[in-house]
Order: C-alpha cells, then sequence, then structure tokens
C-alpha cells in the first residue's frame, strides 16, 4: 500500500512537471492554456495528497476555473485585436 | 492627553488610507478633499507615533492579540518611524499637487481622460500609501510579501495611468519583474519557514544560522528585493516607468516606492540574516551600488528628455544607498554608515519628488520635456527652476542640504575605515550629478528674446515642488532629531556600543 | 483558433539564452540543496494553532489561521482584490459584448438549471468553512464561476451595468472586514482581536461581505475593463465642473 | 534522508519555479509569461503545502495553508491584471509582447 502510494506521487509530481513544462513550451498558445488548466487540477489533486483540501478546493475553483477563464478570455481578446488588426491606436484613456 | 500618548497610531497609519481608498472609489467627485485629508490625517498619526517612540522607544503591536508565532505583530522603531515620516511628508504634498495637477482647468488634454486619471489616481494612491505604510510597520516577513503585492498593483496601476504606448509598455515590464521579485521573496519567506517555523523577524534573526537554507533564501529573496529596488543592472524597467507617468505619480514611485524594497533589504541584512552574510556578498552589493552610480549617472548625462534624466537620476542615487552593505561591515563605523544611508533615503526622497513636482511643472507649461526646449524656462517658472536647483543641491550633495549630510556620514564611515575606493566613488558621482543637474539649469537659464508658448502652471503646483525642495535642502540644518529618532532600536549598535561589547562583527 | 504561431516566440539559441539557462539551474541546485538539507520532520506551527482552536472561533484550524491567527493578511488581501479591479478599470474599457457570437440555447438552459445549484453550493461551502474544508474563497470563487456562466449565456449584463451598486458589492467585503477590525479595538481588544464568544458570528460576517466581493472582483476580472459609458460617474453631468476642479 | 513524500513534493515545487522563470526568460509572448509565472507561483504553492504535510500529527500545519489560500488569491488577481495590461499593450503596439526598444531617449 504504501509503495504504491510513493508511486502515484511520484506519477503524479513527474506529470505536474511535465504539463508544466508542456503548457509553457506550446506552440499554440491555446493548447497551452488548456495544458494549464489541466496542470491546475492536477495541482488539485496533489493538495488532497498532501491533506490540504482546503486548498484543493481553492485551487480546483480560483487556480484552475477562474485563472483559466481569465486565460482564455484574455486570448480570445487577443484574437479578436490580431483579426481586426488596428492601427495602434496611441490613446485610449 | 492620554489617549494620544496611548492609542495605537500605528494602526491608523494603514487603516486610514484603506478607508480612503474605499471613499475616494466610491464618491468620485470628492476624492480629491477626501485624499488630502485622508494625506494630512495620516501625517498626524505619523506625529503621535513618533512622539510615542521617541518617548517610549520601540512598540510592538500584536494584532488580534495572538501574537508571535501565530499571530501577525507590527513593530514601530526609530527606522520604521522614519519611513513612515517620509512617506507621510511626501505624501502630503504630492497630494495638494494632485489635486490641482489633476484639475480640470489645468487638463493637458482632453477633458475626459483627465477625469479618467483623477478617478484612478486618488483610490490607487491611497491604497498604494497603505501598502507602503503596511510594510514600514511589518515585523512578520509573509506579512511584507502581502504588502509588497499591495504596493506592487498600484504602483503598477498608477505608472499605467497616462495610458499612452509607452507607459503601458513599461507599466507591462514593471508588472512582470514586481511579480517576479515578488515570488522570489516568497519562495525565501516558505523556505525560512520550513526551517525554523515562524515568519518573525525578531525571532528569525534569533534562530536563523548560516547554511544552505539561509543561504538561498538571503539570495532569493536578495535578489528579488533589488530587483523591485532597481539596482543596477536591474533597473531597466525604472528609467521608463517612472518618465511616463503623470507627475505626481512620478514623484511617488521615485521618493517613495523604490525606497520600500530597498527598506525590506535593510531589515533582511542588517537584522534577520545578520549572522548569515558575509563581506564578500557585502562588497558584492556595493560593488552594484558603484556601478549603478557610475551607469545612471551617465545615462542622465545623455538622454534628451527632463523625466527620463531625473529617473535615471534615481538609478544613480540608489546605487548610494547600496555602498552601506560593504561600509557596514566595520563595527566601528557601522551605525555612521547605517545613519548616513537612512538619512540619504530622507534626502533623496525630498529631493527627487522636488524634483520630479517641478520636471512636471516645466513640461505642463511647455508641452513637452526635452531638455533642449528649455530654453528660457526661468523668465516664465522661476519658482520651479528654483526647485529643480534646491533638489539638485540635495542631490550633488552640497552643503547645507540633507544630501549633504547623508553623503558626510557616509563618506566619514568610508574614510575612518580606510575604504578609499567607495569615498573617491562617492566624490565622483557628486561630480556627475553636478553635470547632469547643471546640464538642465544651462537651458533653463538661456535667456531668450522669444518666449516659448506657454501653458500657465498654477501657483499651488509650483509652491508645493518648492516647499519640498526647501525641505531636502533643510533636512541639513536640522538633522539632530531624526537622528535621535534612528537610534531607537537601531539594529545597527551604535560605534561606542560596539566597542564595548567587542561588536557582532 | 489553433493555427499554431510563428515559431518566432520560441527565439533561437543565443549566448544570452544559455546564461539564463544555467542561472535558472544554478538556482534550482541551490534550492533542491536547501529542500535537501531540510527536517524531514517538522510540526510547525501545528501545536499552538490546535491549542488556540477553541479560543479561535471556528474548527477548521485553516479557516483559524486565514481569518482570525493571521486575519490581518486577510484584511489586506482583500485590499488586493479591490486594487486589482481598480487596476483593471483604470487601464481598459470593457469591450462590448462581440454581437457575432450569439449565446447558445443549449447554454442558456444549462445556466437557468445550473443557477440554483451554484448558489446552494456557494452557500454551502461558506456555511461548512468553518468547520470543514471550505469558506469565503472557494465560495466566491465559485459564485463567480456562475456569473461567468451567466455573462457567457448573454445575462447579468444589466446587473453588472448598475455601476453605482457594483461598487459598492466591489467594497463591502473590505468595508466590513475594516468595521470589524475597528469595532474588536473599540471594545477594548486589540484590532481583530475578536471576542471568543462572539468570534464564529464575527468570522462569518466578514466572509460572507467577502464573498461577494470577491465573486464581483474574479467576475470584473473576466469582463476585463471598466463598465463602458460612465468611466468618471456623472461624465455628461453638466453640473461636473464646477465642483470637481476647485480642490 | 527517507524517501519522504513531503520533501520530493517540496522539490516537485522547486521543479515548477525553475520551469516557470525559465520560460519567464525564454519566451517573448506576454501571455507565455503571465503563465510561466502562474508556474512559478504553483511551484512556491506546492512547496509551502509539501512542508506543511510534514507534521506527524493527524493535521498538517494550517498556517501555510493559509498563507498558500492568501497566495492564490493575490495570483489571480495579479493574472487578471497582468492580462488586461498585455490585451492594451497588444492594442497599442500591435503585438502581445514587450516592444524591443530603448529607454525613449
Amino acid at each position: 500500500m504504501k509503495a504504491l502510494q510513493t508511486a502515484f506521487d511520484l506519477v503524479l509530481m513527474l506529470a505536474l512537471l511535465w504539463l508544466a513544462w508542456r503548457a509553457l513550451a506550446a506552440p499554440d498558445l491555446f493548447k497551452g492554456v488548456v495544458l494549464f488548466i489541466a496542470f491546475g487540477l492536477l495541482m488539485a489533486l496533489a493538495w488532497v495528497r498532501l491533506h490540504a483540501p482546503d486548498i484543493a478546493l481553492a485551487e480546483a475553483a480560483v487556480g484552475s476555473g477562474i485563472t483559466g477563464a481569465l486565460l482564455l478570455s484574455a486570448l480570445a481578446r487577443s484574437r479578436r485585436l490580431e483579426r481586426d488588426n488596428p492601427p495602434p491606436r496611441r490613446r485610449d484613456p | 492627553m492620554t489617549f494620544l500618548e496611548t492609542a495605537p497610531w500605528m494602526i491608523w497609519t494603514v487603516l486610514l488610507p484603506l478607508c480612503a481608498g474605499i471613499c475616494t472609489f466610491l464618491f468620485q467627485r470628492a476624492a480629491p478633499w477626501l485624499g488630502v485629508a485622508a494625506a494630512l490625517g495620516n501625517a498626524l498619526a505619523v506625529a503621535a507615533l513618533a512622539a510615542q517612540v521617541l518617548r517610549g522607544g520601540s512598540l510592538r503591536y500584536p494584532v488580534g492579540g495572538w501574537g508571535v508565532p501565530l499571530g501577525i505583530d507590527l513593530r514601530a522603531d526609530g527606522l520604521s518611524t522614519l519611513m513612515l515620516a517620509m512617506s507621510a511628508v511626501i505624501g502630503v504634498a504630492v497630494s495638494v499637487y494632485a489635486a490641482r495637477y489633476f484639475s480640470d482647468e489645468d487638463a493637458e488634454d482632453d477633458l475626459e481622460a483627465q477625469r479618467h486619471k483623477r478617478a484612478y489616481f486618488w483610490p490607487l494612491w491611497m491604497f498604494l500609501l497603505a501598502g507602503l505604510n503596511g510594510l514600514f510597520l511589518s515585523a512578520d516577513i509573509f506579512h511584507l510579501y502581502v504588502t509588497l503585492e499591495l504596493l506592487g498593483f498600484s504602483a503598477v496601476s498608477l505608472a499605467a495611468l497616462a495610458g499612452q504606448r509607452a507607459a503601458l509598455v513599461a507599466a507591462m515590464r514593471y508588472l512582470l519583474v514586481s511579480l517576479l521579485g515578488s515570488l522570489c521573496f516568497l519562495f525565501g519567506v516558505a523556505l525560512l519557514y520550513a526551517a525554523y517555523a515562524t515568519v518573525d523577524v525578531t525571532t528569525l534573526a534569533g534562530l536563523a544560522k548560516a547554511g544552505p537554507i539561509t543561504w538561498t533564501a538571503l539570495g532569493l529573496m536578495t535578489g528579488g528585493l533589488l530587483m523591485k529596488s532597481a539596482v543596477f543592472p536591474l533597473h531597466f524597467w525604472l528609467p521608463p516607468a517612472h518618465a511616463n507617468a503623470p507627475a505626481p505619480v512620478s514623484a511617488l514611485l521615485s521618493a517613495l516606492v523604490v525606497k520600500a524594497s530597498f527598506y525590506i533589504l535593510l531589515r533582511l541584512w542588517f537584522e534577520l540574516f545578520r549572522g548569515v552574510v558575509t563581506l564578500p556578498a557585502a562588497n558584492f552589493l556595493g560593488l552594484l551600488g558603484a556601478a549603478a552610480i557610475l551607469w545612471g549617472s551617465f545615462q542622465a548625462l545623455r538622454v534628451r528628455r527632463l523625466k527620463l534624466l531625473v529617473a535615471y537620476s534615481t538609478v544613480a542615487q540608489l546605487g548610494y544607498l547600496c555602498l552601506l552593505f560593504p561600509l557596514a561591515q566595520n563595527a566601528g563605523v557601522a551605525f555612521t554608515a547605517w545613519s548616513g544611508c537612512i538619512y540619504f533615503m530622507l534626502a533623496h526622497a525630498c529631493a527627487k519628488a522636488a524634483m520630479f513636482l517641478a520636471a512636471g511643472n516645466m513640461a505642463h507649461a511647455a508641452g513637452h520635456d526635452r531638455i533642449a526646449g528649455l530654453d528660457g524656462i526661468t523668465q516664465a517658472l522661476p519658482l520651479s527652476v528654483t526647485a529643480f536647483m534646491l533638489a539638485g543641491i540635495s542631490l550633488i550633495g552640497l552643503p547645507p542640504s540633507g544630501g549633504f549630510i547623508a553623503k558626510w556620514m557616509l563618506l566619514k564611515a568610508a574614510i575612518a575605515s580606510g575604504q578609499w575606493g567607495w569615498a573617491l566613488l562617492m566624490l565622483a558621482g557628486s561630480l556627475l550629478a553636478a553635470g547632469y543637474v547643471m546640464r538642465v539649469l544651462r537651458h533653463a537659464f538661456t535667456q531668450v528674446d522669444k518666449a516659448l508658448p506657454l501653458h500657465r502652471v498654477p501657483r499651488t503646483m509650483e509652491w508645493t515642488a518648492a516647499g519640498l525642495a526647501v525641505l531636502a535642502v533643510l533636512l541639513g540644518l536640522m538633522a539632530a532629531r531624526p537622528l535621535a529618532l534612528l537610534r531607537i532600536g537601531a539594529p545597527v549598535a551604535d560605534a561606542a556600543v560596539a566597542a564595548v561589547e567587542g561588536g557582532p562583527r | 483558433m489553433s493555427a499554431p504561431e510563428p515559431m518566432a516566440d520560441h527565439a533561437r539559441f543565443t549566448p544570452a539564452r544559455l546564461v539564463t539557462l544555467l542561472l535558472v539551474v544554478a538556482l534550482a541546485a541551490a534550492l533542491g540543496w536547501a529542500v535537501w538539507s531540510l527536517p524531514a520532520n517538522s510540526p510547525g506551527l501545528t501545536g499552538q494553532s490546535l491549542e488556540q482552536l477553541p479560543r479561535s472561533g471556528v474548527s477548521n484550524p485553516v479557516t483559524a489561521a486565514v481569518l482570525n491567527y493571521r486575519g490581518y493578511d486577510t484584511l489586506l488581501e482583500i485590499a488586493v482584490l479591490l486594487l486589482a479591479v481598480l487596476g483593471v478599470w483604470s487601464v481598459a474599457k470593457a469591450e462590448p459584448r462581440a454581437d457575432d457570437a450569439p449565446a447558445s440555447p443549449v447554454l442558456t438552459a444549462f445556466v437557468r438549471l445550473a443557477l440554483p445549484v451554484i448558489i446552494l453550493v456557494v452557500g454551502y461551502l461558506l456555511w461548512i468553512g468553518s468547520f470543514a474544508p471550505g469558506g469565503a474563497f472557494q465560495a466566491g470563487a465559485v459564485l463567480a464561476g456562475g456569473g461567468v456562466l451567466l455573462l457567457l449565456s448573454g445575462g447579468g449584463r444589466a446587473a453588472l451595468a448598475q455601476e453605482g451598486w457594483l461598487r459598492i458589492g466591489l467594497v463591502l467585503g473590505l468595508a466590513v472586514f475594516i468595521a470589524v477590525a475597528v469595532g474588536t479595538m473599540a471594545v477594548g481588544g486589540k484590532l481583530l482581536e475578536y471576542p471568543p464568544q462572539h468570534a464564529g458570528t464575527l468570522i462569518l460576517l466578514i466572509e460572507s461581505a467577502a464573498l461577494i466581493s470577491i465573486a464581483l472582483t474574479l467576475v470584473a476580472l473576466f469582463v476585463g475593463g471598466r463598465p463602458p459609458g460612465r468611466s468618471h460617474r456623472g461624465l455628461s453631468e453638466a453640473g461636473e465642473r464646477k465642483d470637481s476642479d476647485e480642490s | 534522508m527517507s524517501l519522504e513524500p513531503a520533501l520530493f513534493y517540496a522539490l516537485a515545487g522547486v521543479g515548477l519555479f525553475a520551469i516557470g522563470l525559465h520560460a519567464l526568460f525564454a519566451y517573448a509572448h506576454l501571455l507565455r509569461k503571465i503563465l510561466a509565472l502562474n508556474v512559478m507561483s504553483g511551484g512556491v504553492f506546492l512547496f509551502l503545502i509539501a512542508i506543511a504535510s510534514r507534521s506527524a500529527g493527524p493535521v498538517p500545519d494550517p498556517v501555510p495553508h493559509a498563507m498558500v489560500l492568501t497566495g492564490i488569491v493575490v495570483s489571480v488577481c495579479a493574472t487578471g491584471l497582468a492580462l488586461v495590461l498585455a490585451n492594451r499593450v497588444q492594442a497599442t503596439t500591435g503585438k502581445m509582447q514587450l516592444p524591443d526598444e530603448g529607454d525613449g531617449a
């Protein structure tokens, strides 16, 4: 049982590191953001393993959910800006 | 009377700006009034606190009544009180200036942009003040992280307030640097907690022993804070961020915000990690400071824009602060160097805020801030140019200014301990500062027949700049009281005391 | 949407990149060394936390640490939340909703079904936080998630347009927190020193107010700009000039 | 040292911090830099929670948990502000990255 848990921990840690690396290095930003959200969910799993259910809840809701939504909406805004390709504006307070 | 003596004034220096932040956000029309009133109220609270500290020595306040290690302690000793006083004084002057600067009739561009800036300047500045005061009072390194973020967010938003391309880019860079710096600091906090199970500065100072954990924590935290204090070569973000902000914001950022992270650095190096730091590490910081003085001054001699010149001068002046690290390693002169460094911060805060406000006036009048285009501005703005000159006197370090006293103490420490290299460097830095101040004054005093097309500059804006500049000079004549305050709870022992005890180093 | 960007972002190999890589590796090594020399077992502050738990007003030790032992951190953290909205509003105006993407009827129906559940979960999380995992932050984030869904389905815009109420909702958490903090001083304690018999109630009060502000803040961050049109209250009012520039 | 999972998680936190730090320097796109900062803060949080679980009793140390909860909220605020600022930079410069320009002298 102990060995199984240790193995699970090791796999989880490696998956976390791998996901972080892939999320940052993914050539496609959308894919990067999706991988980052997955990374957040895996983080929540790690919090559960470390007996931190409060943090797991917060991570799933804030770290992964809301941050993911923020990232996706910023990405969509960025794509819209790119598509519309407006002339650089000097001032829009 | 007893109320004045016993009330927890330090709490109010945080709560009052927070409440003002809420109110200026909700009641935008009254914001300038509320902001100035809050700055004045804060100054009164700080004065009452200073009286308490002068009378009764350092104060500690356990928030929530828990006390360390479970709770968060606030602490007001001489150093934190002086820093609070610095923010309070600059805060009042800049608030008065800003109330006018952001008013409708002094709009530099369209009215809507001006109203936008006014609507957001006040709450952001109030939160900045709360962050500053909270930071100076915190004796808890995790709480320091929270205040650093409060400070960083408001500083970045203020830097972006002008809204033009250069300001947005500079603010973005500033935000990234600020977040990276905070994260490095936070990792250091985590390491220290992991090793010692407390985040209280005083407790940690008693526990911290040299070893891989403290070395790594010291390195990470120092790196993060050097980044936030824009110490060479991590200064790259500062000149554009400070030069492209509205004048009152530039004054706040240059005079106060960079000092806050440097203040934490002082707490770490001379208190928390005092048994961990080594002479080579201190000398390394000194070398960074030397490079900052030279590089910042050369850039200030080169750039064509006035506000950029003043911003590069900040990079150079921050270098002097770093000279404290090597100078204070000699126990005999440590306290002299310590006093010199702190006094340098005070003098620089006044002089630099005055200089940015004066530069803002010149830019407001001329409609641009190209130095070459300021010929003859003295004819229109004699008071602002005088303010710039007086502030320059303090930056150069000419007697009887505050800058002179500060440099004198640093020089005394360098010479008394035989560290001639640092002494020569300081003299060279003064010459360079004279060079870049003269660059501006030469143009300003050039007589021209045809006056520039000038905008009117309100008298309030001229007088606040002049007031701060006069204060920068006066600091040289009334150094006794601040230095007495600084002695209270100082982490660096007085030379006489150190000689008796043999000194920690 | 998924077209790969130009590889220019993945900069070519340069000496500068080698130096940063080496620096990062050195830092990681130092950190690793530090971790290796940490004691493998350390109670930290567990003992003291549990010892004081009966006086804290809650039985979840994390909630006790967040809102009581280290409540002052949380006070400033709520200020950071408000500050983030201020920062966002000061740099950007919210975009009008893209017209080319009408909300799908499926989403609208789903949101209509999900919202009551979400509100139930939010209430549960808030209440349970005193005894078990949960609390204002988790509940606020879930509520914000509901708000985001509502926005995506095309609803809730009218509510956000009520800028005055929005602002009050945003500052509510901080205002109540400060009021409680000052109240504890007024009854003779230190700042945020709750009387033990009322601690639970006060914490729940702070958390309920914070919940609203947290959720609104997160939704405001998602919208990504100040409410359009009325960036400054009464901008179009004729009487504005007079009273605003005498300062 | 025994095979304590706590310290291994702490090492994984260090790894995340390093990966994020490297990406922060290596990539120019602002969204990637913001992701990198988030990964870095994830690393610090993992470290904190890992060291909290070293407590021998049934309950881990709640104080680092409180710190991480604060940290998560601060970091979502930072992300929100940074993303909006990045979009504004893109709107004014045409690219979602910091222009490689001088100081505007």
